[in-house]
């Protein structure tokens, strides 16, 4: 059957699931709620597989994306918004990623979330998540990939707030909820203005028409039309995407079960702002000031995520941040144009960072939900396999090589370093980045890992996890190691074999040859493994040995307390919002304007109804009599143009 | 003689014939009430009314007299208007329903058409079941008027009665007009007329020409209702004597009773006639018009009965029979023979001659079921009516106008 | 000249107003119940005058017959005493009787002024109405729909006048 | 021959002596009477037009009327009933519970 020409197939599926488990779940047992969850998700991604084999025979034959309009969905006066999907390089990469890990998840979490209330609910949301992920991923007009964005949004929120009972939970959730509201706010801006220039938000009519020779770059420093939208496009990818300065609701995001946070916070979810700003490239390539403002702050958001990082006890709150900081890493690429680099990074980092998330959970569960890595300790006797999974994912998201991440990193620092104005200090501060990563991942391992235990025997019976989620641990541990070896050959001179397989996309862009290049991208990949292996160094020397929670203050104070930004926007933002909402809104509008109207319209019938009661005498004469004074009304109206020369003398 | 007929005749005919109607139908109620008496006393072997006159030949004349010259008290406490209004009203209609009643076909004398009866209205049914509908308000009223709760009950009674029995009465004479496709009694009279004689009569209903159905259903039903209407025994509820003294004339004494009781057998040959028109070919002889010897049976019947009333009032006990019994006698025979001579007479009379044979038949009968039929229980009554009655004669009207519709086609 | 028809009209018309007067002025309902069928009777002859003798037949068979005698039935059933003359509601004490002679009025000023717009009744006119089969004809063709209806209404009504009459049991 | 107006003034007259007995008086069946009394004026005004009109439609609708009125009549008089029942009366002022 041929899966491409009904593409509907792929996303539907996790749909179903998602509507069986969620309305008929409650009553069934936990093997059937899998079966359903895992053979939706499973088939959709074996379809998925066979999907892009038969698009690869596809573009060999006649090389363009694959586009096909299902239904329309919207269509008022000159705008279209329909149901169509759309295939090419850039959305394979993302469909074999969203689809294979969301899988390996999925399997993983029917051992995590075994013995928790809410099975079938759990894996209704997760189903859907797959859904409108792929919705996204799929979609060939901004309109659609929006319900996507929407929707995960959406799935993210009750994901988050799984454990509803627990406040921090439901906060956490609606933070995330509403701190993507002002992101999606610049997306829906940037859609409005693009359909204004363009008169349609297809992907291939917006970008065709951008790539057109007449439509000038806008120049450094200009602010066009494009730039414009492609800032406010950007805004939308900030809140996604947990960038400067909206990356606050992320690490909250952690209340959710272990398995969200690898699929949704780590692996597929917060990549779309990334996946967003690559599918637009043609955009952006035409409007530098953009790019440089996605370098910027991608830059900055790696740097000040992982200063964060350093510091935080908790072993999912080091992997947020740790996140937040990878996702600056692809926005570097992005900014500087290398978005084959980026969209690499993107897949590498989906997975060892859902390894590594997944191992975090595994080690949870070890513990009996412990998180705090203080209490933690000597683990790596008692689960070894956990204990090796989660060194692989390390060393890979630290950038040694051969791993996933030493090739994806190493591609995008040296886009950064090869990137006019400002190039060097992009890559500074992107190298710097990478020491702090290597030294807060291998202090996690140590303090979670290494030295005695600091936790009671008898309190946690610490045990290594069940098959199912070591099994795609191990599976995850194996992509990290060589997820990244597409490229492995243009160490070596060869070609790039990632960027070439994106080049239909990106064109044949950043894979600049040339001997001089090819020394000076030896010579930064050394610099890379060495800083790398300066953060190992230093977090070796400082918690190798048995260590204590310190006290904090000063710098490390600061960190720990990130900066203090939740309390800075809460001062800034929240505060007067709630101040304005609460005595102007609610005291002024809503209880005086809005009720009082209500309040007034009932009372003045009220009123009326008191003083017209007595016409209401209960004695049926006088209902007559009434009766009859409206028979001598209509009768006067009706008969008026006979009637009313009668009345007034006037002649016939 | 012919010429001032054709010039006045519209004036002067109708009154000639009101006038002989009303003494024909006076005599006729009079000697009606004779006739119930004998009838009823022979089934209850008992010898009836034998005093005054031969066989109380004269005896409704002695009522007549006694009526006029009895007392009329009137209770305390009446409702003046409606006691007196009620027999007045009563008898009207009774007189009234007569009027639209051919006795027979149009006839013509000294060159002047004209038809038997007093009018000749095209929906004379529809006027008579409206009188007869009226009819119930004498009864009603004077139940109310007389301040007496056993006429209270017995107007009750009759008022009920009447609205039940109307439905089955009107309901049970569609088939007829379906048949005859016609208001005008004469014309449904006229419709039965048929080479086969009583065959094609309504109740039979057999006949060639036109899409007809025998309707023997239909005149059990309006039979029994007529009774009904007419307050007869069983129906008699509303002047039940043995439960309400008298019922609605109580308290009615001397000409307003007699009033009443005219009314009533006056309303009795109206009905009777009603009958006779719409089931039994009114007028129509029962033998072909082919057998035209049967023209003579008047007289056939007449003079033997005229000889043998002569020969057997020689024999009468008191000399005022001696007298009275023969002379009838003679004047019977002669009007045989005379019939015999004047075959034009004979023609004019076949017609009324038919007609008063069948509705003396009839009448005969109605004083037949008094003395035979015990009287019916009110809730029976009721029963009867609605859930049996009504029922039937509904279901004759769709039998009827189904048979038709098929015969017509 | 004043032709004979009219003299009949404004007899019957004399009789129905005098029976309508009656009925307001007569205290005991069964003297209005008569002064009722009075109007009932006379109107009936109006029809027999304007030719519609079907409907003056019908008429006298259904209100005289069925409809009054039931009014009467009710009257004698429920023992009706003369009528006390209170006079609780002001509204019609002091409105009622003027706001009626003012309707009557209205409907009355408007026919004598648009009098003039009526077609004369035409002696073809007549011939039509003489004929009860015409009725019928359009009874069961043109109105058969409404007829039914009537006939449902009428089924209902028995129902419902049973259910009421029945005594709690 | 009798001009139509005639009818129409004679049925607007007992119209209005309905109305004024469904004012006037307190005994419900003569209230109810007075209803009928209404129907009745229409009805004249109805056969009047159709007289008028040359077409049988008016008869139809007169027909229509009093079947009508024979139902209104069946109901309204259970009902009547009823009522005296209840309320011992037959004066429509001492029915006076249709009130707040």
């Amino acid at each position: 059957m041929p899966i491409l020409e009904n593409l509907w197939i792929i996303p539907l599926l996790p749909l179903l699931g998602s509507a069986i488990n969620g309305l008929f779940g409650a009553k069934w047992s936990k093997t059937i709620v899998n079966s359903v969850a895992l053979g939706s998700t499973g088939v959709s991604f074996l379809c998925a597989v066979e999907a892009v084999r038969e698009f690869l025979g596809y573009y060999e034959a006649n090389h363009k994306a694959w586009v096909k309009p299902f239904f329309d969905w919207i269509v008022a006066g000159n705008f279209r918004a329909g149901f169509d999907l759309q295939l090419d390089h850039l959305t394979v990469v993302m469909l074999l990623v969203v689809t294979g890990v969301g899988f390996l998840i999925h399997i993983y979490s029917t051992g995590y979330m075994a013995h928790e209330e809410g099975y079938y609910r759990f894996f209704s949301y997760l189903n859907l998540f797959m859904f409108f992920m792929l919705i996204l991923v799929l979609a060939a007009n901004y309109v659609l990939l929006f319900v996507g964005w929407e929707g995960v949004g959406l799935c993210s929120y009750l994901l988050i707030g799984f454990y509803f009972l627990k406040k921090s939970a439901a906060d956490a959730g609606k933070k995330a909820f509403i701190v993507n509201r002002i992101g999606d706010f610049g997306f829906m801006l940037g859609m409005f203005l693009l359909f204004r220039t363009f008169h349609s938000l297809d992907f291939s009519t917006v970008f065709a028409a951008a790539a057109k020779p007449e439509v000038a770059v806008e120049p450094m420093g200009q602010f066009g039309v494009l730039t414009i939208a492609c800032l406010l496009l950007f805004v939308g990818a900030i809140g996604k995407s947990a960038q400067l300065p909206l990356y606050v609701w992320l690490p909250d995001a952690m209340e959710g079960p272990t398995p969200v946070s690898a699929l949704i916070h780590a692996a597929t979810m917060v990549t779309a702002g990334v996946y967003m700003v690559a599918r637009s490239h043609v955009l952006f390539t035409h409007a530098p000031t953009a790019m440089y403002v996605v370098a910027i702050v991608g830059c900055a958001t790696a740097f000040f995520a992982a200063t964060i990082g350093l510091v935080q006890s908790d072993i999912k709150k080091v992997l947020a941040y740790s996140t937040v900081s990878q996702l600056g890493y692809m926005f570097l690429a992005c900014g500087v144009g290398a978005f084959g680099a980026g969209i690499f990074h993107l897949m590498t980092h989906a997975f060892f960072k859902a390894l590594l998330f997944l191992s975090a959970g595994s080690v949870i569960h070890a513990m009996g939900g412990e998180q705090d890595m203080w209490n933690m300790g000597g683990l790596s006797k008692k689960i070894r396999t956990t204990f090796l999974c989660m060194l692989f994912g390390t060393i890979a998201i630290a950038g040694f090589p051969p791993f996933a991440a030493f090739f994806s990193k190493d591609s995008i620092l040296f886009a950064a370093y090869n990137s006019e104005n400002g190039g060097k200090v992009l890559y500074g501060v992107g190298l710097l980045a990478a020491v702090l990563t290597s030294f807060y991942m291998f202090r996690l391992i140590w303090l979670t890992f290494a030295g005695e235990k600091r936790y009671d025997e008898h309190k946690v019976h610490v045990h290594e996890s069940p098959l199912s989620m070591t099994g795609p641990l191990m599976i995850l541990a194996f992509l990290s190691l060589t997820g990244g070896w597409f490229a492995l050959p243009a160490l070596f001179g060869g070609k790039d074999y990632f960027a070439e397989f994106l080049s239909p996309v990106f064109g044949a862009g950043e894979a600049a040859g040339g001997e001089a290049a090819q020394s000076l991208e030896h010579m930064l990949s050394i610099v890379a493994v060495l800083a790398a292996t300066a953060g190992l160094v230093v977090a070796w020397r400082m918690y190798s040995k048995t260590v204590t929670r310190g006290t904090s203050e000063g710098v490390h104070k600061l960190l720990y307390n990130k900066y203090y930004v939740d309390e800075l926007y809460a001062a800034v933002v929240v505060r007067p919002l709630m101040w304005l909402s609460t005595n102007v809104l609610w005291k002024v509008v809503d209880a005086g304007m809005i009720d009082g109207a209500v309040n007034g319209v009932a009372d003045g019938a009220a009123a009326v109804g008191d003083t017209v009661r007595h016409t209401q005498s209960g004695n049926t004469r006088s209902y007559a009599v009434w009766v009859v004074v409206g028979a001598m009304v209509l009768l006067g109206i009706v008969f008026w143009p006979i009637l009313h020369p009668a009345l007034f003398g006037g002649v016939r | 003689m012919s010429e001032i007929l054709a010039k006045y005749g519209f004036l002067i005919v109708p009154i000639i014939k009101v006038a002989i109607l009303v003494l024909v139908v006076l005599t006729l109620d009079a000697y009606l009430t004779w006739l119930e008496r004998k009838v009823i006393a022979h089934i209850q072997a008992r010898w009836g009314p034998h005093r005054v006159g031969p066989h109380g030949l004269l005896q409704p004349l002695a009522d007549g007299i006694k009526f006029i010259l009895k007392e009329d008290p009137m209770p305390t406490g009446v409702d003046k208007k409606a006691y007196f209004f009620a027999p007045f009203l009563t008898l009207m209609l009774a007189l009234t329903s007569l009027s639209v009643i051919p006795f027979g076909p149009d006839i013509t004398i000294f060159g002047y058409t004209t038809n038997f009866g007093i009018a000749d209205v095209n929906i004379s049914l529809l006027v008579l079941f409206a009188i007869t509908a009226l009819g119930v308000y004498g009864i009603a009223l004077a139940g109310w008027g007389s301040n007496n709760k056993y006429s209270l009950l017995g107007g009750l009674r009759s008022s009920a009665q009447m609205i039940s029995y109307e439905l089955a009465l009107t309901l049970s004479v569609v088939g007829v007009l379906l048949i005859a496709g016609d208001f005008s009694l004469k014309h449904i009279v006229e419709k039965q007329a048929g080479d086969l004689g009583l065959l094609s009569w309504n109740i039979i209903g057999m006949s060639k020409d036109h899409g007809s159905f025998t309707q023997i259903i239909g005149c059990i039903c309006f039979f029994i209702a007529a009774i009904a209407e007419t307050n007869r025994v069983p129906f008699d509820l509303p002047e039940a004597e043995s439960e309400l003294v008298a019922g609605f004339h109580t308290e009615y004494a001397s000409m307003k009773f007699a009033m009443f009781f005219i009314g009533e057998y006056t309303s009795m040959i109206a009905v009777s006639s009603l009958f006779t028109i719409l089931f039994f070919g009114g007028w129509l002889s029962p033998f072909p018009a082919s057998w035209t010897l049967t023209h003579y049976l008047p007289s056939v019947i007449l003079v033997p009965l005229g000889l043998w009333v002569f020969y057997d009032g020689t024999r009468y006990e008191t000399i005022l029979g001696r007298i009275i019994l023969p002379g009838l006698g003679a004047v019977f025979t002669l009007l045989g023979a005379g019939l015999f001579l004047s075959s034009t007479v004979n023609e004019l009379i076949q017609g009324p001659f038919w007609f008063f044979a069948k509705v003396g038949a009839v009448l005969f009968f109605y004083i037949w079921m008094r003395g035979t039929l015990p009287r019916f229980r009110y809730d029976q009554l009721m029963d009867f009516g609605w859930k049996f009655l009504l029922p039937v004669s509904i279901a004759n009207v769709v039998l009827t106008s189904a048979v038709i519709m098929w015969r017509m086609k | 000249m004043i032709s004979g028809v009219l003299v009949i009209f404004f007899v019957l018309a004399a009789l129905a107003v005098f029976g309508a007067v009656s009925l307001i002025l007569q205290s005991h309902p069964i003297h209005s119940a008569l002064s009722l069928i009075l109007v009932m009777v006379s109107l009936a002859g109006l029809y027999l005058l304007m030719g519609a003798e079907f409907i003056a037949a019908v008429q006298i068979i259904v209100y005289g017959g069925a409809v009054m005698v039931l009014f009467i039935f009710v009257i004698m059933l429920l023992n009706a005493g003369v009528e006390e003359r209170t006079n609780f509601s002001k509204m019609a004490t002091f409105g009622g009787v003027p706001l009626a002679l003012a309707l009557g009025g209205i409907i009355a000023a408007a026919i004598a002024r648009s009098s003039g717009q009526l077609p004369a009744p035409t002696a073809a006119a007549q011939g039509a109405l003489t004929s009860t089969r015409e009725l019928s004809k359009l009874l069961f063709s043109e109105f058969v729909y409404p007829f039914e209806l009537t006939s449902f209404l009428i089924l209902v009504a028995i129902l419902g006048a049973i259910v009421l009459a029945q005594r709690e049991n | 021959m009798v001009p139509t107006s005639y009818y129409l003034v004679l049925s607007a007259i007992l119209f209005g002596l309905g109305v004024l007995a469904f004012v006037f008086k307190r005994n419900i069946i003569t209230i109810f009477m007075a209803i009928e009394l209404m129907l009745n004026a229409v009805n004249l005004a109805f056969v009047a037009f159709s007289q008028a009109l040359g077409k049988p439609d008016g008869e139809v609708f007169v027909l229509f009327v009093i079947v009508v009125a024979a139902a209104e009549a069946a109901v309204g008089l259970g009902i009547i009933i009823l009522t005296a029942r209840n309320r011992r009366s037959l004066n429509v002022e001492h029915v006076d519970l249709l009130k707040l």
